[in-house]
């Protein structure tokens, strides 16, 4: 792929947004900053980064709990997104939904969702949607390796495939749902395999690699805008970190995780082609580095700035409020 | 006013705002070609076409996401989930979704679904006869609707695809052939508003859904004893329209709640509660229920027979709580 | 396929029996004996007939509520199984299951079930039980293509995959799910091809001919038994009747339903065959339907003449008995 | 008597079991390797092996049908849905068919399955907080047990794996780390028996699950102040042991429900309707009901904390029901 050094900057940048994003939520989960389930995206950024930039601004995206980085790949403001961590009134949604829950709905963004495979039948309302006011944005929805062994999957494919639906369905296939190993929980190990119980394209990808992803992507989405139905794609990543905060990892060994590490992190080694290649220099990279740094830095101040939210707005929005509030 | 089944009311309803706003659609099993398992959308395929009028597969998870995801887009989604037997299997979408994603993402998202099915029984057996209306009921970010006459079908289907919330709309194969007056003028109801059946000053009665016949039934046999019974018709179970029942046992100072389901942790438990909580002084007996056998609901006839309360037991209840029985 | 005389006329014979059994239903049901929901299996005979006839008594059965064929094929009391639909006390739950729930435990018959799909997870159970029981019997789970697109379908073929348990999943894909036509509702009109999503076999079969189906059949069951996991069968049929009693049929033409009738009527098709084959005589087929014809009319009067189910034992078994009674 | 955490407890009464009844055994979503989500099976594998301790793909319905089928063979699962949020998926097996079979099937079929699942909450947001076990108490033919302490959770837990019937055994994750004592000997408790935590004379205070431990801390606090509560700890919510909470409650007069889900529809209510019925001229004061504010539980910890009652809503009950407030 001939990659321009616009849009290679702007990968990497991004992609060492959400590292660098994702290893501060954790030392302020540590701190007791943030609470609950905090599942981070450490190692899959090349797919968010690759996939996102196959979208385009009239496409809409649904996704699971593990989404920090599609939102921040997505363009969701950090700030917003961290505080949101901290469960703050400034949060995306002033700190209702917390890690599992981000939105936005300008950005197309329908939110994190914490049922495995819950949002997978809404994605393909959002897809009916799209297809009944008759513009041409497409759906990506984003879900694990674990969630394709669930009946929704099931419902869902079958349903946009019938009716011919605009959405891609996006597996981060990161070898593990929780401690479960893909082998120990699905007949057929390429998930992607699963397309043709629903007569649908399905094609993997590299998921470290955002510039494989991006033309995966690519097609996938050509082929959803075309009109032509969905696509499955599985993405083969996986995830550095433990599945949530405090996982014990007896499900794998550190000889595995750090082969890994070593020689499938995805920001080293798109680093390291874009230096190869020239496209980026070591000064840009310093730059955008320490850039990001600094980013992440007013995004942890802003959260542990901005207040918590008042009491009396627990009730709003139960209801939609034109409707006469909460009954 | 116009005499119509129950059936032809909500196909009104149903017709009339399909009309009116474009965005509005209806999906599920059946629904098109075959016009509805219980015949509810008969010619609406020919009306409003095939893209309006869905036939989906027989994937209850599917069909309640499909019309969450279509209705967070603004469309205006009527999903059919043929029994509430099977919607049993959707609940997951419309308790941890639907209900949920408005709170929870802070207003920015609305799911203006509509999730009709259908109570009922009549020799189906124990997994096709159940009542699980007090379920959704238990859900707040839920409107549950459940109206027992043509004209409240009429006008409650209505207002339930004009709201801007996740509304369970919840019907009875045992309703659908029972005709009566429906206005001839376009005929909205308010969601969340109760109705007062019947006057009376001697025991409250209230009911929903298709039982409101009975205990109307049972009110009228009463009159013939000299009791005068009101009868409360609740419409909507959530939100829950209460105030008008704490009125009446005000005035009456008994009540019993009459409900097609089982007894324990069923709709009326909650109304009792609420009645002794708010008119405790009020009461000159215990709040009774009357309410099925809780049993799994047999096929055999005699037996089922036997589980379903009709105007007898609800007579019996009544005398007991007016100290006659 | 060679088959004996002894066999032909076993199998025709209970064909026949379904036939006219359903037919029976049919009326009584006019008549207002039978009540609620009645799925007859008129057209789709020599499925269960051949299917059945590739299975041991140690194996084990569970299906829809389309099962009359199914509990008459694997032998149950057809008395008990009229009764049943008259909801009598004689009938094989004493009336409290009906059409849909016919069942008999001492066959391995474990009910008929009426949630379209449930029953798939259960039968991964029962396999299951089998499977550490440490038996060779097999799992017979029968449903229809509507019944493929659901979940629980997705579910169970998966974790059956996984767990290489012995179950035969039998599809018989009579055409519609209640109105609706395969290709409306499904991505894959094949429903064997779903089976690629679950690595593991998937076949299929004319439904209409016993002889082909036995001995797909006995191909599945020797896979389950040899402990090689789940098989997908599809069993190619149609249903000659309505969905159940009053369907009003605008799902299809009268001419393809003739069409059917003239050129695919398992009965017919079978007798022809022998016939030509020489391997059953006019005058054995004369005695046999005459005999199934008594056998039917015996079992109607049984049902006409038994008792309606005494209404104290309506709280009987809500819970186990020895466990104290009905809380 | 040795302390142990409510985790341990559970862990111990299982490993007896398994100990005991070679059909007993375990499936869920990462009860093997894992250990359990909440850490409850840790050890299991080790113990009892992959035939024993069943790993599963994430597919409730598979989950609870594998049990339900392997049950009706004559084993014995144990089935966990890791949360009660989850289980909502598995409920058409579990309602619809778990809750059915024996006596849809006359008797022939028995579905002892045992489904371990936990509710509770901690900043995990609307879909993972609830507290659904009314729906499951609703329904006939199951059994329902919440235990609050360890030594009820080890005896409850041994008596549902022996018990012929489905049980729905509903744990909390926020009582896995509570320590308290249980019997050293093998102890084994009825399901279907309420427990009094407390004697007292003044009110009768009814709870259940976690929130046994709030509302014994309410008790001691008012205690203080001259109000000697009585704690009735229900411990099985279907078959309800309504009995003792009667006869206490004709002794104090008074009556408060505690409840962690949300009010309307509630457990409580079945019991205050119940109270109010069998007890009417006994009540002098209507029975009151604490339970969690009615919205989708949010994540941010403050707003959290005004959702979920403890000691001090539970006092100010106790107050208003005793005219002292
Ligand atoms: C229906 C349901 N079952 C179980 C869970 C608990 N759970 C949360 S994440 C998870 C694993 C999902 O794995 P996968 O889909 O591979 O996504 P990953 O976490 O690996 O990104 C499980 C079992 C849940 N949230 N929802
Ligand atoms: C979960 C569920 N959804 C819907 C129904 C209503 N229903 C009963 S039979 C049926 C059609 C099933 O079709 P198929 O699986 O092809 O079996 P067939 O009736 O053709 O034998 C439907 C939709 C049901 N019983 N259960
Ligand atoms: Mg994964
Ligand atoms: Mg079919």
């Amino acid at each position: 792929m001939l990659l321009d050094s616009h849009t290679a900057r702007a990968w990497y940048r991004q992609m060492r947004l959400i590292r660098v994003f994702e290893e501060r939520a954790a030392q302020e989960y540590a701190k007791g900053h943030i609470g609950g389930f905090c599942h981070l995206y450490i190692g899959q950024e090349a797919v968010a980064v690759g996939a996102f930039a196959a979208l385009q601004p009239q496409d809409h995206i649904i996704t699971h709990y593990r989404e920090h980085g599609h939102a921040i790949a997505r363009g969701m403001d950090i700030n917003g997104v961290m505080a949101e961590l901290f469960g703050k009134a400034t949060g995306v949604t002033g700190g209702r939904g917390g890690s599992m829950h981000l939105v936005d709905k300008d950005l197309h963004f329908w939110g994190g969702h914490a049922i495995v495979g819950g949002h997978l039948p809404i994605a393909t309302g959002i897809a009916f949607g799209l297809k009944q006011q008759g513009g041409d944005g497409v759906v990506l929805c984003i879900f694990g390796d674990g969630a394709s062994n669930i009946g929704m999957f099931h419902e869902s494919l079958n349903l946009a495939a019938v009716w011919k639906l605009p959405v891609i369905f996006l597996c981060e296939n990161n070898r593990y749902g929780m401690g479960t190993a893909v082998a120990r929980a699905s007949a057929v190990t390429n998930i992607r395999d699963k397309a043709q119980a629903y007569n649908i394209p399905g094609t993997d990808v590299d998921g470290q690699d955002p510039e494989a992803v991006y033309e995966t992507m690519q097609n996938a989405v050509s082929h959803a805008r075309a009109g032509k139905g969905p696509v499955l794609v599985e993405a083969e990543t996986y995830r550095f970190v433990g599945h949530s905060m405090g996982d014990p990892e007896r499900y794998r060994t550190k000889e595995e995780r750090k082969e890994w590490q070593d020689h499938g992190d995805p920001i080293n080694r798109f680093r390291r082609s874009l230096e190869e290649r020239a496209i980026v220099t070591a000064e840009e990279f310093a730059g955008m580095d320490a850039e990001v740094d600094q980013q992440v830095e007013a995004a942890a101040r802003f959260a542990h700035e901005s207040p918590f939210p008042a009491g009396e707005t627990l009730h709003r929005h139960i209801y939609v409020e034109s409707a006469g509030g909460q009954p | 006013m116009s005499v119509m089944t129950y059936r032809e009311a909500v196909a009104r309803g149903l017709r009339e705002e399909m009309r009116r706003d474009k965005n509005v659609y209806i999906l599920g099993e059946e629904v098109g070609v075959w016009g509805g398992a219980y015949a509810v959308t008969r010619g609406f395929l020919d009306e409003f076409g095939p893209e309006r009028v869905r036939d989906t597969p027989i994937a209850e998870m599917a069909i309640a996401g499909c019309a969450i995801g279509s209705a967070m887009m603004g469309m205006k989604p009527v999903a059919e989930l043929m029994t509430i037997n099977f919607a049993i299997l959707a609940l997951d979408q419309i308790g941890n979704h639907a209900a949920k994603l408005h709170h929870m993402f802070n207003g920015q998202i609305t799911c203006p679904i509509v999730v009709r099915t259908a109570a009922g029984w009549g020799q189906l057996a124990a997994t096709h006869s159940q009542s699980l209306e007090v379920w959704f009921a238990h859900l707040p970010g839920l409107k549950v609707v459940m109206p027992g006459t043509p004209a409240d079908a009429c006008g409650l289907i209505k207002a339930a695809i004009r709201d801007p919330d996740p509304v369970v709309f919840i019907e009875n194969s045992k309703l659908y052939n029972r005709k009566d007056e429906v206005p001839d003028a376009e005929y909205l109801l308010p969601i969340g508003k109760s109705d007062i059946k019947r006057r009376g000053r001697h025991i409250t009665l209230v009911s929903w859904g298709r039982m409101i016949h009975e205990t109307l039934d049972a009110a009228e046999q009463l009159k013939a004893e000299g009791v005068e019974a009101e009868v409360i018709d609740l419409r909507t179970l959530r939100p829950l329209d209460f105030e008008p029942v704490a009125a009446s046992v005000r005035k009456t100072n008994r009540a019993v709640i009459v409900e097609e389901g089982w007894l324990s942790f069923g709709v009326g438990a909650e109304l009792a509660a609420r009645i002794q909580e708010e008119c405790f002084d009020h009461l000159d007996a215990p709040v009774g229920r009357v309410a099925a056998l809780e049993v799994p609901l047999p096929y055999s006839k005699p037996l089922e027979a036997m589980c379903i309360p009709g105007a007898p037991q609800i007579i019996a209840a009544a005398k007991k709580t007016l100290y006659r029985g």
